[in-house]
Parts: structure tokens; sequence; C-alpha cells
């Protein structure tokens, strides 16, 4: 008798879950939060990079480390002939190889992990602190980005700021 | 079509949503009785081992994690540590209890995912509903202790990359607890379920000689109730100074595979609850050369790692110099999610193929590597 | 009436089920509790004739594209392609290996390529966002670009699978 | 058409009996293979690892020996080329449940005619391990009867693993792909051309 009273109870439980707060997290509309409410990702996830050409000797210690080829030293217009790296996001595998191997620590790999385009050209680009604007937004946002074209065998900076602005 | 007209040869796979990944098969059918399997790997070979000779000792350790996509630290820990016995590198403590618990939190989350695959198979999805959410607080913990939700790149030789931040082993505590509350409703969703019972009990068994002969190996060795783990016969990171139990089944077919599967990730949590009360201080990691002047000296080593899978292999051949000579992985799913899987799927239905594939646990990435 | 029903078909989308690679990790996440899709009104399906989106979740073998282009062919108008994560850009980190397939925007149209090695579930709903505006706007054309084209993306898939004219309707023989 | 061993009308009897492993000690068991066969060189690398070197015919031998003395998981089978010194060398990993420890059975052969016995009689995992050998490396195995095409589809050109078969190369032909930083590869894949890969 009990059998059958436990039985015909058990669907029942299910209700308990009806006054439960879900899980789910709304994205777009909220944080993404661990266990404990703090915000991801944090300051140690590998995302998008930055470079500060103040700092950068043009060692190409970057691209020697990267497993993926992703980084090739260029030389562009207004840096006095030196080399700066530029990532390609369609080879990147956000290791940060380069961020260790870098001996000046002026290439970091940011929080920031969104991007997205509807074009494969615009994922190579040169890293410049400019990115960091753009932090804290949600999406890195192509436009802003400092992309580079060859023209008449030369690298001709085409969008973006090819030098930060000075304090 | 057969050549007397009675079986029907149809394509499982690789776009079928009961496969787990990108695999399929060749079944003969006859009517719905599967009289002849073939498994069709291949669809995610990448070369890895090819790779591995053109690129540097460090520039591997980026490589490696995707072999195994559900659970790839086993991956990076095996080659870190098949290189650190060739260099006899002595791994610090400290990194060896933190590997201790990255691993084992790499096979929660494997097992959780590969128990919500089984509730998809025999449909009951409000399984894998839950147990991919749990996981994802784990993916998270993943996330702040190395920088990727998936993809770690975080044990190399010589020990770890980074130390733990401070918060890290409370928040290690808290998702522990919550999945611990969890589970007793998972066991009564699945394991109290009529249908997983009719479903899942004398599915696909066999005993633990001929599981032996054919190379059967982790959970699905242990379901047969061979008492054998590479942690406890083979130790490697901080095993040996932990205290745990091995769990095992009898009867070797679908249920006790899932059983035994359950019971693991009570004893992970077990581990890893022992492992950062007793973590070291000192060193997170050796002193090895910079990654870009990374030699090895010529040599040859053999690592074992039980994974959540199984046994995983790495033999590493180093003829001196920047970049490896060979790297073999041996995958788990190699053995039987191949001939073992072919062989067990003779003579049940078809709609028993994802269940079986599922029970086994079977990972095609490392399969075709 | 174009535009309404690009309105109604931005509002219910079917997410093929096929994982192609391994960012196929990271769809049980958005699919399941923690992200839920759903939201979006997407949701898996199991057969390429009654979905809308094809997600190519990572690199694609050659063996694999084959299937791909073939899912891809049975799919009905209008149909679109996300490729989540870098190896569907130029190769990723499987650059040099001889069984992957590089740009995937060569062998079918890509709508929307997403970066990432592996994108979070953060991309992956941005980019479906993306798509919904896209498609509001009638700028999805990946499938009338493949209409169009479709002579250069044959020749491209005929150069990589070197299988004669046939390769599309045979499954290899197994011994 | 592969022999299928298990047998699924009679049943599985999972409470047949507990699996009984060999406790042999290590170095014993490398002893007796010294003996079993002469000319094997025999060695143990540190705890749980050993060594056996024999010529390719003795291999099924040792194979045997070992186990009959309690090897009997077979972990893999790997095989290494070595183009300077022309062979291919193939190492049998052996693990023993009871003795918890593993041996490798290492064999040399010629790398321009590459054969050597199937050891599927004996293990039978290897069927799936020398398919795969077979496809990557060239290697025939005279008596597995499932050397047919597995992983590779379509694949025209030579054995990919070997290592003469240069990966970059054939890429950037077939598929076009772009070098970005020819500095951080290594040298010897740049040198060779393109053609004779292809």
């Amino acid at each position: 008798m009990g059998d059958v009273v436990r039985k015909t109870i058990r669907p029942f439980r299910a209700l308990r879950f009806l006054g439960r707060k879900p899980h789910t997290v709304r994205i777009p509309h909220e944080q993404h939060n661990d266990i404990e409410g703090e915000p991801l990702p944090t300051g140690r996830y590998r995302g998008i990079h930055v470079n500060d050409w103040d700092l950068c000797i043009s060692c190409g210690l970057c691209a020697m480390a990267c497993p993926c080829d992703a980084i090739e030293m260029i030389e562009v217009e207004g840096e006095g002939g030196k080399k700066r790296p530029e990532v390609s996001y369609g080879r990147c595998c956000f290791c940060g190889f380069c961020e260790d191997a870098c001996p000046k620590k002026c290439m970091h790999l940011t929080s920031n992990h969104t991007m997205l385009d509807t074009d494969p050209r615009p994922f190579v680009f040169l890293p410049t602190p400019g990115i960091r604007e753009f932090e804290k937004e949600y999406v890195v946002q192509t436009s802003k980005l400092c992309l580079v074209e060859e023209r008449d065998g030369k690298k001709v900076v085409v969008q973006g700021k090819p030098r930060p602005r000075k304090q | 079509m057969g050549d007397d007209f009675r079986t029907t040869e149809i394509i499982f796979g690789p776009q079928h949503p009961g496969i787990h990944g990108n695999f399929a098969f060749r079944l003969e059918l006859e009517g719905d009785i599967v009289r002849r399997a073939r498994v069709v790997p291949g669809y995610l070979h990448r070369a890895f081992e090819k790779l591995m000779e053109q690129r540097t000792w460090m520039q591997n350790v980026a490589l490696v994690p995707r072999i195994c996509v559900p659970d790839p630290d086993v991956n990076e820990a095996a080659y870190s540590m098949a290189i650190e016995e060739i260099m006899g590198l002595e791994v610090p403590r400290r990194a060896d209890h933190i590997r201790t618990v990255v691993l084992e939190l790499s096979r929660i989350a494997s097992h959780l995912m590969g128990l919500g695959g089984m509730g998809g198979a025999i449909g009951l999805y409000t399984l894998p509903m839950w147990t991919n959410g749990e996981r994802d607080y784990i993916l998270d913990l993943f996330e702040q202790l190395t920088g990727g939700r998936v993809y770690h790149i975080y044990t190399w030789p010589g020990g770890v990359r980074w130390d733990m931040p401070d918060n890290w082993p409370r928040k290690v505590n808290k998702v522990l607890d919550h999945i611990e509350r969890q589970l007793p409703s998972y066991w009564s969703l699945f394991f109290e379920s009529k249908v997983t019972d009719a479903r899942m009990v004398g599915l696909a068994p066999y005993d633990p000689d001929w599981a032996i002969a054919h190379g059967v190996t982790g959970p699905n060795l242990r379901a047969t109730g061979v008492k054998y783990d590479i942690r406890k016969d083979d130790p490697y990171a901080a095993y040996e100074d932990l205290d745990f139990e091995i769990p095992t089944r009898k009867s070797g077919d679908g249920m006790a595979r899932a059983l035994v599967r359950w019971d693991e990730v009570g004893q992970s949590i077990r581990i890893i609850r022992q492992a950062l009360e007793q973590m070291p201080s000192g060193p997170y990691r050796a002193k090895t050369p910079p990654p870009l002047a990374f030699t090895v000296p010529p040599g040859d080593a053999l690592a074992r790692i039980e994974s959540s899978k199984g046994e995983y292999n790495y033999y590493v051949v180093s003829k001196g110099g920047k970049y490896p000579h060979r790297v073999h992985v041996r995958g788990p799913s190699f053995t039987h999610g191949i001939d073992v899987l072919e062989q067990l799927l003779r003579g049940y239905e078809i709609s028993d193929t994802a269940l079986i594939t599922a029970t086994l646990d079977v990972c095609p990435p490392d399969i075709d590597r | 009436m174009r535009k309404v029903a690009d309105w109604a078909s931005a509002r219910s989308m079917w997410l093929l089920w096929y994982c192609t690679g391994c960012g196929a990790v990271e769809l049980p996440p958005c699919f399941t509790s923690r992200y839920d899709m759903e939201r979006y009104g997407i949701g898996p399906m199991a057969t390429p004739r009654q979905a809308d989106i094809f997600l190519i979740t990572g690199y694609l073998s050659v063996k694999t594209l084959k299937r791909v282009v073939r899912s891809y062919e049975q799919m009905q108008d209008p149909k679109y392609v996300l490729g989540h994560g870098s190896c569907t850009i130029d190769g990723g980190m499987y650059w040099d290996s001889y069984a992957t397939v590089k740009d995937v925007g060569l062998y079918i149209p890509v709508d929307i390529y997403i970066a990432g090695c592996m994108p979070r579930p953060e991309a992956i709903f941005h980019a479906f966002e993306k798509l919904q505006d896209m498609i509001k706007k009638g700028e999805a054309a990946g499938w009338r670009r493949y209409k169009d084209n479709y002579r250069f993306y044959r020749d491209n898939q005929d150069k990589v699978f070197k299988r004669g004219p046939n390769w599309a309707l045979e499954e290899p023989v197994l011994k | 058409m592969v022999e299928d061993t298990l047998d699924h009308t009679k049943g599985m009897d999972p409470l047949k009996g507990e699996y009984k492993p060999g406790t042999i000690k290590l170095e014993e068991a490398l002893v007796r293979i010294g003996k079993l066969v002469p000319g094997a060189e025999t060695a143990v690398r540190r705890a749980r690892r050993g060594i056996v070197k024999v010529t390719p015919d003795m291999k099924d031998l040792v194979l045997k020996g070992l186990k009959e003395m309690g090897f009997d998981h077979f972990v893999a089978v790997t095989c290494i080329d070595w183009p300077e010194e022309k062979r291919m060398e193939l190492v049998y990993h052996l693990w023993s449940y009871g003795t918890k420890g593993i041996i490798m059975v290492e064999t040399d052969i010629d790398r321009d005619m590459p054969s050597i016995g199937t050891a599927v009689p004996i293990f039978r995992p290897a069927i799936t391990y020398e398919r795969e050998i077979h496809e990557m490396f060239g290697v025939d195995f005279p008596g597995n009867p499932r050397l047919t095409q597995f992983i590779l589809e379509d694949w025209e050109g030579p054995p990919p693993m070997r290592k003469d078969f240069n990966s970059l190369m054939y890429s950037v032909e077939r598929f076009g792909l772009k070098i970005r930083y020819p500095k951080s590869l290594p040298p010897h894949l740049l040198d060779k051309g393109g053609e004779k890969n292809g």
C-alpha cells in the first residue's frame, strides 16, 4: 500500500523545480558569472591581442613562438622601418605563447573574445593599443581594427590608427 | 543491397543525430537487426602525429589537447610526462597536485557529458540538459585557472603554466558541493527510470577475458570486474599520495558501464578535495630551457594516463634537437571504438546502435587524430 | 512578400545537427540549460532537408567536406552557413595539415565567420543575433551567391576531391 | 570478411569467474625471453618499463612467449620511420595486469620493402593498429585480414606519415595555403620542392 502511495506521489516531486531560479545565462542581456557571481572572463582569459608599439622592439620572437604561423612581422609606413607583428585570426589558436615569448611584455592577450565578420579578410590585422579602447565592449568591431593592405609592394595602413595617441 | 536481397546496407552517419561526434557506420540490416557493422572513421583526421613532427616541443603543447575534445587535459599531461621522462625533469610536488586537480575536473566534465549522451540516446533529454549545465560550471573553473574554456594549454613539460589564483580552491569546493547536491536527482532521473532498465540492462555484455583480449581499457574494462586503473597501477602526478577507490561492476553490460562512470564521478570529487587539502607550497614549475630553445636529448619514453574513456599512451621518440622525431598517440577509443564496437553491434537493433556507442563512450577525435 | 518571409524565418531557425569538428563540443552547452539556444527560436534539426542554418563547427577534413557539401546541397533555400572557429577562416591550428581544407568559403558560401579557438558561447549567440539582423535586412545571401557562382565553388570542390565529376554521387565501397 | 570472436548466440556469462592475471616479475620475464630467443637484447629502462630487441622473424615467438607469461594487454604498436638508416622500427607495447609493467618489443624492418607478419592471431587488437600503419606508412602485414581503406579517402600519393612526405608543401599546392612567416618553420620543410611530393 505504502509503495503505491509513494509511486503516486513521486512524479509530483518534479514540482519543486518550479520555484527554482533557472541558471540560464541570458546572453546578451546578462553578464556571464561564475558560481560565486564573479564576472567572466577573467583577466587570465586568452582573447584578442593588443601590442604596445612604444615598447615593441620588433624582435619577432612572438612570430617565432607561434605554433600556428599566425604572426607575420610586417613593415608599416610611418614607423621608421620598424616591423610590427600582424596577427591572422584565421590561424590564431589563442595559446598565449606569443605573450610568453615577448621580452618586453608588450604583446598581451586581452579578455576580448568575440569577433565576427562576413568577410575573412578583416581577421588579419595589426594589434595596437587602440584595441584597448573597446576592451570592455561586448564585441570587437572590425571597423576599429588596424587593417593593412599591400599596395605596389608596400604595406599601407588602410583603416584604423597606425599609432596610439600619446597622452 | 546484400547478395541475397534479404539484407539492406545503410549508411549511418556522419550526419545523424545519434552519432556522437563526426563518425559513421555501415550497417547491414535484416529487418531491424544489425547483421554486420563496419565503422567508418577518418572524418576528423587532422594528422596530428605528422603535425607534431613539424613543430617544436613546446609548440606541440598547444596542439595536443585537440586530440580528445571532451577530455583534453590528459593529452597535455601525458605529452609532458613523456618529455619529462626523457629529459629527467623532476616535477615539483605542487605542480603534481595541481595537475591531479585539473585531470580529475576534466574527468568529471567528460563523464557528465557522457552520461548526458547516454540519456540522449534513450530519449531522456532532461539528463543532457542538466549534466551539460553542471559541466559548464567546471568549464568556468577551467577558465579562471587556465584562461581557456575548452582547450587549456595549461600543463606543460616541467610543471604547470601558472599558479592557482588565491580564491580558486574555494570556488572548486563550491562547484563540487553544487554537483554533489545535484547528483541524487540525476540518479532518480536516470538510473531509477524503467526505460533505462529496459534499454541498458543486458545491453552488449562482454566478459573480462574477452575484453582484455580485445584491448578494452578504462571504465569499459572495470565494468566487467577487473580492478585495474593506471592511477593505481602505474601512478603518475599525485595519485600515489591520495586515497581513492576503483569502482567496478560485475556484469559488463551497458548498465554496468554507466554505473562505473557514475561512481567515478564521486571518486573524482573525493580526489579533488584531498588534493586541494594537501596542496603543498613551493614552485609550480621546474626550471626548463626557454620555449624557443627547448631541446630534448635523444631517447624515447612511454607515458600512460587513465582518461575518462580509457588508457592514453604517448610514445615519444626524440632524435635530439628542436623537433620531435615521432609521437605516437594511443587513444582509448582506437580499440573499443572500432573492432570491439563492430562486434558488439551485431545482433542488436538499429535503435540500439547509438546507445551502445554512448555506453562505450567512444570519442571519434582520438580514433582519427 | 519576401520581407515577411525573411522576418518569419529569422525568428524560427533550425540548426543542422552535424558535428563537423571539435567546435561541436561547445554546442551541447549552447543547446542545454546554461545558455539555452531556444530563447532565440533556434533548435537542433536532424535532417538537412528541414534545416536552415549549417554551423560548420571547426576544421573540415577533405573526407568531411564532401559530406558537408552534400548536406548543404540537400538543404532547402534559404539556407545560411556560419563558420565557427578560426579553422574555417584560414586553417587555424591545422594550417599545415594535408588532411584539412583551409578556407571553407572557397567550397561553400559562408555568411558569418566567428574567430576563436574555440569561440565562446557568447560569440555564437552574437553570431546568431547578427544573422537574424542580416536575414531581416536581406543581406544573408550566401545561398544566392552559391547559385550565381556555382561554377566557382564547383571548380574548387573538384580540385580537392580528385574523384572525377561524379564524386558527389558515389559513396566508396567498403571491403 | 573478418571473423568475429564474440559469439552472441551462446550468450555471455559475466559471472564466469574472476580474471586472474599472471604475476611474473618484469626482470624475470626479460630473462626468460632472453633464454627463449637467443640473440634478443633485453634491458630494464626504469621501474615498470622493459625493452626487448629482436629480429623480425623472432617477433612472433617473443609475443607468444610474453602473452603466456601474462603480458596479455596489447597496448599499441608504433611505427617509426628512420629514413637516414633506411629502416622502419616497429614497437609492440605489451602490458601485464599482474606484473604491472610494460615490455616494449622493438624490431627493425627494411624501409624499401616494408613487410612483417601480422600479430593478429596472437593479439586481436593489432588488427586496427596494423590497418592504420598500413595506410600511414605503407607497411605490409601479410596475414592481416583487414588491410582496407581506413582513415584517408581518395588519397593519391605516398603514405603520409613517412618522413619524405612534406605536408606543408602539399597544403600549399592543394589547398592554396599561404605561409605567413617562413622564418618560424623548420627549414628542412621549405627546402624541398613541392613537385616531388604532390
